[in-house]
């Protein structure tokens, strides 16, 4: 059986609620060389982004979107990531990736949330099969 | 007096403290009901009709008495009215489908409101694109409440078929039926009614409504999930071809065609959720023996104070309209934070709290809100867990603060 | 070695020394079964998918932990080809609205058998009816096998359906099921196979089949009504629109329409038989238990005993194959004894009997019979209770001498 | 909980094996003046009545068919209880009349068949509806 998350428990950690209420990156570029948007249809969640590439590396990068924290902090914490990095490199980040830099456990009905970031770089970026991800 | 201790003491879910607060999605089910399901599963599991030994008769009996409970319970005319179908979403596409296809004719028009449910949606939406109809959504006032002046003048466009829900599970807003039934048969339009969030919590007597079509599901009313009623006007569905095919709908089968069963068989192909049908028998008496005004009584009375309770609470918006004028079910917003961040800090309490779309996405993309949080309440709510509530939202604001 | 008595202590029905042969209708469900389908009513009653609490992330896991089971059960290639229906017959129902009315066309052929079960006989008629479709039946020899130089001869015109049962419920014939779907996948039909009697049976692997659907019932078994297996090649589900419309199975509803769910929930429409699926992922855990070649080496034992008995029966006619080629069902007839009359004598003996046309009226007609009594088998069959049987129909002939 | 009829119970009893085996006014008549047939798809039984009216009255009347012990038998004794009596008398046989000439308890699954030739004359000599009867 599941248990519900003990009231004790980080799940809303400082820096997740910090990420949400002062996302990085937030925004969107004038002319960007990929914008994709994705939408988690079953909460409303909406996260898109748009890139910069200068010579295969991410120049720069802005999100955008509106949602629960979970996926507003992960959009934020995958931006910081990406800013600067090949885009070959960026190619590589995975769900493990994504979840471990959260840093909290995440219910199976939350981790969509927490993926959807995930998701607009894989299918705007490299046009992977949106289901392929999740 | 409705004595709600002694109604908890009849779901053993409750034993471990839990607060639910979803029973507009589905509702908690009491032992006298699962006891049903397990004296068939041990004493007289068999499949119905045409058996020749004692447990099936037996097993047969049972499932047909629930549709006699049923039928008292909506007050409809004959038990050939009473559909088991899986659910509300089963019963409304039969109709789409049996109906529907034969029915509804290039250019005809079909009203539903942004109220609706998907499932009181999308199968209409098919049916307009498969045979050509339009369709029309009758909107809603700024309290969440149907624009009857708008839904009179789509009335005089002579609608083929009109649909609407009973109450919306997404607000609790109660629509007044009875008025909107009578204008529609008026205007000459076949009419459904979905009564997803309506038979649960209030008498309901389709003769006195009027309407052609009463869709409900049992999951909603203390049954267990897999059946649900499709009521229908007698004369509609002898007129109706059959929807599902197969055992048990036919009177003969030939290499050269078929014959069907009278009603209300011709729509109950295949084995049927035996089990769940009995369960659900139990599920009306377990109703019945509280009484449907009393069950009214009490959730309009924790309905009263959770409206009262989260009125109070700064930064929270409440959607729909005023108690008065709705039933068990409360939506609301907090500035700052995502419904679901709420039900996650909630669920930490043992709340069960739903948010999201609710099924009713042109009613959010109306409201211009992504999703919302719900509460909302049945025969065992007690205003202690609206105070946990109150005390979740609270530590939510305190973790967003 | 496998013990028959130790799997009967799991089924409390027996506790009143009930002999119970009528599997191939509904089958017994075991304490494993309504066990976790309690668990479920007591523990986490919720309702399942975009629930944001800890009992509905239990009810969602549970459920979807059973469409892994089935598709493992069945070596299907994915989750996603694992469709819940509410048995064979919606399974069936669902691919002719859905595959058949965009993928049939005037003057197609649909070649079934003479042999099938209603279900999948006349849902196919309604779809001919609408889309002006022949429909062609292979006939059975007079051992009760189908004619497989026919089957060849239809195939040869390019039939753009085929469809027939794994296994005969009425006369217990097996199917060559291997060869037939090969040759029909080979003359371009789409195949489906009804596995209502084949599934619960034997070891069914759909990926070493190559059909195109598999269709079963969870009732049949072990596991509770209302929960059944569409099993659809992704490819066409993919290409399919949906069956049912409503909640759960949509994407996106606007007022200017609707997008749909991925796989498998574009065909899973409104509440789902939740507890009913639980329920069924328990009876897969209990076959895979057992050993699907267990359960098949023990049904065949008794039915060939069961054979030897009523062959020595005098005045006796059993209909079908010889028991290498047949599984759990014996059909028979009695000289000056009509079925009915039988099983009503039995009855009076505990032993439950099937007595009719079994939902193979076309079978029947081909047979010259208004009906036949027949016995069908399962895990838990003893052969003293087949003893029983050859007593009651002396018993009968004793009666009607 | 119903439960199975007892061993020692009258179920078959000899007079309507009797009527089963021998059935009395069993064939067809020459030019009826009524004829008509049911059956009960649910079981396959089958019962056909032709009658011979004169004066009002059931002056001769006969019965064909196939199925069980009960709807034979039934029908059997329905035609001995018509012969010779007016229609209008025949009008108001009832259920209950029939279920009480069989003198045996009936389990609902079996009471269609006990029925049927009550159908086949409720429908062939009035034209009524035959679900009405049931
Ligand atoms: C061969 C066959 N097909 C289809 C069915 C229909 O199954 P269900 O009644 O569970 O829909 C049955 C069950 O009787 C069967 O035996
Ligand atoms: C108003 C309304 N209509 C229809 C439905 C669909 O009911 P079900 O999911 O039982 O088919 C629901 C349930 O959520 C509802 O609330």
């Amino acid at each position: 059986m599941s248990t519900p998350p003990s009231a004790d428990d980080q799940f809303y950690r400082e820096y997740i609620l910090d990420h949400y209420k002062n996302p990085r990156n937030y925004g969107r570029l004038d002319h960007p060389d990929i914008s994709h948007e994705e939408d988690n249809p079953l909460c409303g969640d909406v996260v898109g982004m748009d890139f910069r590439i200068k010579d295969g590396v991410i120049d720069d990068i802005r999100f955008h979107g509106r949602g629960c924290a979970i996926s507003q902090a992960s959009a934020s914490l995958l931006t910081e990531r990406l800013k600067g990095i090949p885009l070959d490199d960026a190619k590589r980040i995975n769900k493990d990736d994504v979840l471990g830099e959260l840093g909290i456990e995440i219910s199976p009905a939350r981790i969509k949330c927490a993926l959807l970031p995930l998701k607009v770089l894989k299918v705007g970026a490299y046009g992977l099969a949106a289901e392929d991800e999740e | 007096m409705y004595d709600v201790k002694a109604v908890r003491r009849d779901f053993p879910i409750f034993d471990n403290g839990l607060a639910y607060l979803d029973s507009a999605n589905t509702s908690q089910r009491p032992r006298q009901v699962t006891g049903a399901m397990m004296e068939y599963f041990e004493k007289f599991n068999s499949n119905i009709h045409r058996a020749a030994y004692h447990i099936a008769e037996e097993a047969t009996d049972r499932y047909e008495a629930t549709r006699e409970k049923i039928r008292a319970f909506i007050n409809a005319a004959s038990t050939k009215e009473i559909i088991y179908t899986r659910g509300t979403t089963e019963a409304i596409n039969l109709v789409a489908y049996s109906w529907g296809r034969a029915n509804v004719k290039p250019g005809d028009l079909i009203v539903l409101t942004i109220l609706d449910h998907h499932s009181n949606i999308v199968p209409w939406q098919i049916l307009a694109t498969a045979n050509g109809a339009n369709i029309e959504y009758v909107d809603i006032d700024d309290r969440g409440e149907l624009r009857q002046d708008q839904f009179r003048e789509l009335l005089e466009k002579q609608p083929k078929l009109v649909s609407f829900s009973h109450v919306s599970n997404a607000l609790g807003t109660i629509n007044p039926v009875h008025e909107m039934v009578a204008a529609a048969k008026a205007a000459g339009a076949t009419v459904l009614v979905d009564g997803a969030q309506g038979a649960p919590h209030q008498r309901v007597d389709v003769r006195d409504l009027g309407c052609d079509f009463y869709a409900f599901s049992g999951h909603k009313m203390l049954g267990p999930t897999g059946a649900g009623i499709l009521y229908g006007r007698r004369e509609l569905l002898e007129a109706m071809d059959p929807f599902l095919a197969g055992g048990d709908m036919i009177k003969t089968v030939r290499v050269e065609g078929t014959t069907y069963h009278d009603l209300p068989w011709k729509f109950e192909a295949g084995t049927q959720a035996i089990a769940e049908v009995i369960g659900l028998g139990a599920a009306v008496d377990y109703l019945d023996g509280l009484g449907m005004d009393n069950v009214l009584a009490h959730e309009r009375e924790v309905t009263d104070y959770a409206y009262e309770t989260l009125s109070d609470i700064e930064g929270l918006t409440l959607f729909g309209p005023p108690p008065s004028r709705r039933a068990g079910v409360i939506s609301f917003a907090l500035d700052g934070i995502h419904p679901h961040d709420l039900a996650t800090i909630a669920d930490r309490d043992q709340v069960c709290l739903r948010a999201g779309h609710h099924c009713a996405m042109p009613l959010m993309t109306r409201l211009g809100v992504p999703a919302t949080a719900r509460a909302s309440f049945y025969v065992y709510t007690l205003k202690d867990e609206v105070d946990r509530l109150a005390g979740s939202i609270k530590e939510a604001q305190r973790i967003f603060k």
